[in-house]
């Protein structure tokens, strides 16, 4: 569905991605694990052209994603949930579901949508009318999951959910995940959290500066000794 | 003898030439729009303080330059002080002025401080309008008595030309000295940058109150020559429009360069007086130039040019050839 | 046991109802290299700010050399001896090198205005003084030759070094350096800690807030991990590396509390 | 009492103008990060709209829609020719821009119609209501009414309208927003273009209360720059209520102090606000990021 082969972006002298290269199946939950500063948030940040590639192909079912505005990706089915939980704070939960709605009108049924999003994360109907930046963390990053989930995406890329949750809320925010996996969308899920992403992905990469390290099929504590050993250095 | 040191007695000898050769103008018209070139100049010198070398916006420098104007207008016509005394009196009146201005406003930013900036020039010329007893109000003030020098009148204009690029020469020097010392590197630093000021050790707000402190002085200096060259002042020249041309002059020319406000003021002078040919269409064209020049060249004339001079040069040619060459040796270890 | 030049105790900093950094003790021994690691919005850079004066702790003190400090400035921090370097390099791009470092030199220039104006015999004196400082570091950190670049023409690893010399142009007793291996090779990283070690043999404190576990465990002391913006460990690379909360706070886990 | 009640009444219809120039003013600054100092000329241009169209026979009515069209149409060019190619720039370049852009339009305008106060003639001019001692003019209750209205339909344009949520997510988190499918460059010249052609409005609307002239903008531009300082740059609702607030300042100062110290007290209150408390008086203040 997404194939990636040699890519390398970065900022200003920069380079952080020192050619990547991934394939995510349709179906599937991908994820990309690694420390922080590895350049995880830059290799999403560069398939939604955010930053511009500077070499490799991206290519999504067939078509080449490199020179797509960030704008139009939400046509093409691929809905990108920034790192940060970027909500859009003096909004509304509904105003901000609407936004995600609003330019993708033609290709769903919005109340279909929002019943399906609702139904995954109830804690949001009761929130309704609340100003974004006054949820809780957790909350927060429900609504921007459910954000994008209200576009009908094929392909979802998550941009390391747990970030700054207690560890309960980050279980419930991946059951979603899995949730949302199960009923049809294709996930690319970026942690540093592995041990959480161990219990919901398919298939993963480690990642380690700018570079894609390690790849398998097994999720058990084997992996997670080798995972630790990227990440603490201690190999 | 290095190259710095030589271009620095060029520009003085060139100074003292122009200061000479005033003295032989005999034409009236020149003179007078050379002594408002002056004056323009040695405002667009005040802001550039601001705007060029520590990044803040003042759009109230009219303001100050009223300040200035007033205080000798005053002091030389209801006091009898003697004209030196007063232009000094302005100067300290003005400094301070800046300071105790710049105490709140340094500490915003952007639009902010423009805002404030402006708030204050409009509250000046308003207390100018409308505190008659002291002002005159709307009529002004008038005869104010030209400077003595040695028992010549500076009434004459090319006296008085002469004198103004003298003013002019000193302040820009003392700019110069400033700006070229550890003054200097802090304002550079403040203006790109103030976080990496505050790490090495300078103390921001310290120097941006004396940015506004010494950007005030000047522009009373300014005014001050106004008042004894007009003889006569009144509110309307010292209000916003006034102040937004300080602005855009030392912009057009080249914040933050030393000969840039004096460019600025130098092509807006004979832009103005070229124009005037059109009559009225003249103001239309003027400020449609303005914001074409903001628009395309934002760093300014002064160093658009002497970019472009000095890339002619073949030394600088090589080097960019070699730059280039580091580049792609690079772009290939990397692929 | 060696004399602690720098000491937070229980800094915290609030923004908007969230705890950034809370309650954190640190404490830099003279000569030692301390390592700060943690997740990715763990609070390090902010815990750095504090140490620095560029955020205000809304609880919490600081001492540095038994002074408090707390209601300092940055640019009084680095009088009493704080120097940095950020993760994103700031430099002035359009100075050259040399120029940069003298901004770094400014506390020990005679810079009154009437020394200025008047370009007396002690201003000539401590600009010749901070100049020759500046070449001597330049040349200490290998970039001499560079001196008169501008900073737009240097490459990553040649202004990350910049940056180290501009803060070592201030004397600081503790440097604190952010990230400064961020997009270095391997090789370039080796270099590094090299260039680290022998700061630290000057007789300063190095404070190394840095992603690459590699670089922090070979170089480190010392290691503070952060997480959720509160401490959660303290000790030795080994100890850090085989501490279970660690572990847990890099990968995630189960809650067992 | 009668005394205060006129200056009371005086007051919001001011203030009511204010609100209308503020808005667009704020709106503008939210999306496009532009503190654009041209505002007010547009609202000179919405005037001189309304004076050409009434003397050529047109009714009042449609001159007011036809000013609010004509404004928007020149802040489309202006956007094109003074803003658009400065986006990569600094904030700064583009507020010089827009002080360059007022004063062009300036002379402009005293070129081409004379710098002149010319009047302007509405159905309700002499029209007045008296409310028990207080005259109210029936110009001034429609520039209150028209003015509320309009600040309530952009209001709800933007809380209920795809428009107004793009807006909102643009000025918001522009970043995040592309990601979310809204065009952000397209919104921001629907942005300038609405918050013109408001002012353009509001220009119409007081034009048979006070005239047009060339530089009647310039005071309207400062008026609104100190309310949205005061409402909170950014802030919609901060500038209606900004609006009422130094309308009233402006009132009673002129009234109870003096008409000559009027602009500088309200300058004053502004500088007072931007030393205390820079966000606006009425936004909640919220934690810095170095």
């Amino acid at each position: 569905m997404l194939e990636i082969q040699g890519l390398r972006s970065g900022y200003g002298d920069i380079t952080v991605l020192q050619g990547v290269s991934l394939n995510v199946n349709s179906g599937e939950i991908v994820g990309i694990l690694g420390a922080n500063g590895v350049g995880k948030t830059t290799l999403l940040k560069t398939i939604s052209n955010l930053i511009k590639t500077r070499a490799g192909t991206i290519n999504y079912q067939g078509k080449n994603l490199t020179h797509v505005p960030p704008s139009k990706l939400l046509n093409l089915g691929i809905a990108h949930v920034p790192q940060g939980r970027n909500i859009f704070s003096k909004m509304t939960v509904a105003e901000n579901l609407h936004v995600g709605l609003d330019n993708v009108k033609k290709r769903v049924n919005p109340q279909e949508q929002l019943d399906y999003a609702l139904a995954l994360f109830p804690k949001l109907k009761e929130r309704w009318n609340q100003l974004g930046g006054t949820l809780s963390g957790g909350e927060q990053q429900m609504l921007a999951i459910a954000r994008a989930l209200v576009t009908k995406p094929s392909l979802l890329i998550l941009d390391e959910p747990s970030m700054g949750l207690a560890p309960i809320i980050v279980r419930s925010v991946f059951n979603a995940v899995k949730k949302i996996a199960q009923d049809g969308t294709t996930i690319l899920l970026v942690e540093q959290n592995a041990v959480a992403a161990l219990n919901v992905i398919d298939r993963l990469y480690v990642m380690d500066m700018g570079r894609m390290v390690y790849e398998s099929q097994e999720m058990n504590d084997n992996e997670l000794e080798k995972i630790k050993e990227v990440y603490l250095g201690a190999g | 003898m290095n190259r710095n040191r030589i271009l620095f007695w060029t520009c003085i000898l060139v100074g003292m030439i122009c200061i000479l050769s005033s003295l032989y103008l005999q034409n009236l018209y020149i003179l007078r729009v050379a002594v408002f070139a002056v004056i323009a100049a040695m405002l667009a010198v005040s802001v550039n303080l601001l705007v060029g070398y520590t990044g803040q916006v003042s759009l109230g420098q009219a303001g100050f330059y009223g300040i200035g104007a007033y205080t000798v207008g005053l002091l030389t016509t209801q006091w009898h002080w003697s004209f030196w005394l007063a232009l000094l009196a302005a100067f300290i009146l003005t400094s301070l002025t800046g300071l105790i201005l710049g105490l709140p406003t340094t500490q915003l930013k952007g639009h902010f401080l423009g805002i404030a900036t402006l708030g204050f020039g409009i509250i000046v010329n308003v207390i100018f309008n409308n505190w008659t007893s002291l002002t005159g109000g709307p009529n002004g003030i008038r005869g104010i008595a030209p400077p003595e020098l040695f028992g010549i009148s500076l009434q004459y204009e090319n006296y008085f030309l002469g004198f103004s690029l003298f003013c002019l020469m000193v302040v820009v020097l003392m700019v110069h000295l400033v700006v070229n010392s550890a003054i200097g590197r802090a304002w550079k630093c403040i203006r790109h940058d103030e976080i990496s000021a505050q790490v090495s050790g300078i103390n921001v707000y310290g120097y941006k109150l004396m940015a506004f402190s010494l950007s005030g002085g000047i522009a009373g200096i300014a005014g001050g020559l106004y008042a004894g060259f007009m003889t006569f002042i009144s509110p309307e020249t010292f209000d916003l429009n006034q102040s937004i041309t300080i602005i855009t002059t030392a912009i057009l020319g080249g914040p933050g360069t030393l000969f840039g406000p004096l460019v600025g003021a130098g092509v807006l002078t004979v832009l103005s007086e070229s124009l005037r040919a059109l009559n009225e269409l003249r103001l239309i064209i003027y400020r449609a130039i303005l914001v074409t020049v903001i628009v395309f060249l934002p760093e300014g004339i002064y160093p658009f040019i002497s970019k472009k001079l000095r890339k002619r040069g073949i030394a600088s040619q090589l080097k960019l050839k070699d730059r280039r060459r580091e580049l792609d040796e690079q772009d290939f270890s990397q692929s | 046991m060696s004399k602690i030049l720098v000491k937070a105790e229980q800094v915290s900093v609030k923004f908007g109802g969230l705890w950034a950094v809370k309650k954190v003790d640190v404490d830099v021994k003279a000569g030692e290299i301390l390592g700060i690691i943690g997740p990715n919005g763990a609070g390090k850079s902010t815990l750095l700010n504090v140490l620095t004066g560029l955020q205000r702790p809304s609880a919490g003190q600081i001492q540095i050399d038994n002074g408090y400090v707390s209601k300092k400035d940055a640019w009084q921090m680095v009088k009493m001896g704080i120097g940095r370097s950020f993760q994103t390099i700031r430099l002035l791009n359009e100075l050259t090198v040399i120029e940069n470092l003298l901004i770094g030199g400014h506390l020990y220039t005679k810079r009154g205005l009437l020394d200025v104006l008047g370009r007396t015999v002690r201003w000539r004196k401590t600009e010749q003084q901070i100049t020759n400082k500046a070449m001597e570091l330049l040349q200490l950190l290998g970039i001499g030759h560079k001196a008169q670049e501008e900073i737009s023409a240097l490459s990553l690893e040649e202004r990350r070094r910049v940056e180290i010399a501009r803060a070592l142009m201030t004397r600081p007793k503790v440097l604190l350096l952010d990230e400064p291996g961020a997009g270095f090779s391997p090789q370039e990283s080796d270099q590094l800690c090299e260039l680290i070690l022998s700061i630290r043999n000057r007789g300063i404190s190095v404070v190394l807030v840095e992603h690459n576990m590699k670089v922090i465990m070979s170089l480190a002391d010392r290691i503070i991990v952060l997480d959720h913006g509160q401490k959660i460990a303290d000790g030795t690379p080994k100890e850090i590396s085989e501490d279970e909360l660690v572990i847990r706070a890099y990968l995630g886990g189960e809650d067992h509390a | 009492m009668v005394e205060f009640a006129q200056t009371l009444v005086n007051g919001l219809v001011l203030g009511a103008l204010y609100s209308l120039v503020a808005l667009g003013l704020t709106l503008i600054y939210g999306v496009m990060g532009l503190a654009n100092f041209a505002q007010g000329e547009f609202a000179m241009i919405g005037g001189f709209s309304a004076f050409f169209l009434v003397q050529e026979g047109v009714s009042y009515p449609l001159a007011v829609v036809i000013g609010f069209a004509v404004a928007g149409i020149i802040g489309l060019l202006v956007h094109l020719l003074a803003f658009y190619p400065l986006r990569q720039s600094n904030h700064i370049n583009m507020m010089l821009s827009s002080l360059g852009v007022s004063l062009f339009l300036v002379n402009l305008a005293q070129y081409l119609f004379s710098p002149n106060p010319q009047v302007v003639k509405s159905p309700l001019s002499g029209e007045s209501f008296n409310l028990g001692g207080i005259f109210i003019s029936q110009q001034r209750v429609l520039i209150v009414v028209i003015s509320f209205i309009l600040c309530l339909a952009t209001f709800l344009l933007l809380k209920h309208t795809k428009f107004g949520r793009s807006v909102q997510a643009a000025s918001l988190d522009p970043d995040t927003a592309t990601l979310y499918g809204v065009p952000t460059k397209r919104i921001s010249f629907m942005t300038f273009i609405l918050g013109v052609a408001l002012t353009g409005i509001a220009g119409a609307l007081l034009a048979p209360v006070y005239n047009v002239y060339p530089t009647m903008g310039i005071s309207l531009t400062l008026k609104a720059f100190v309310v949205v300082v005061l409402g909170g740059m950014g802030n919609v609702s901060g500038a209606i209520a900004g609006g009422v607030i130094v309308g009233l300042i402006e009132s009673f100062a002129g009234g109870y102090i003096s008409t000559g110290f009027q602009d500088a007290i309200v300058f004053t209150v502004l500088f007072v606000v931007l030393i205390l408390k820079p966000q606006g008086i009425l936004t909640k203040v919220q934690g810095e990021k170095v």
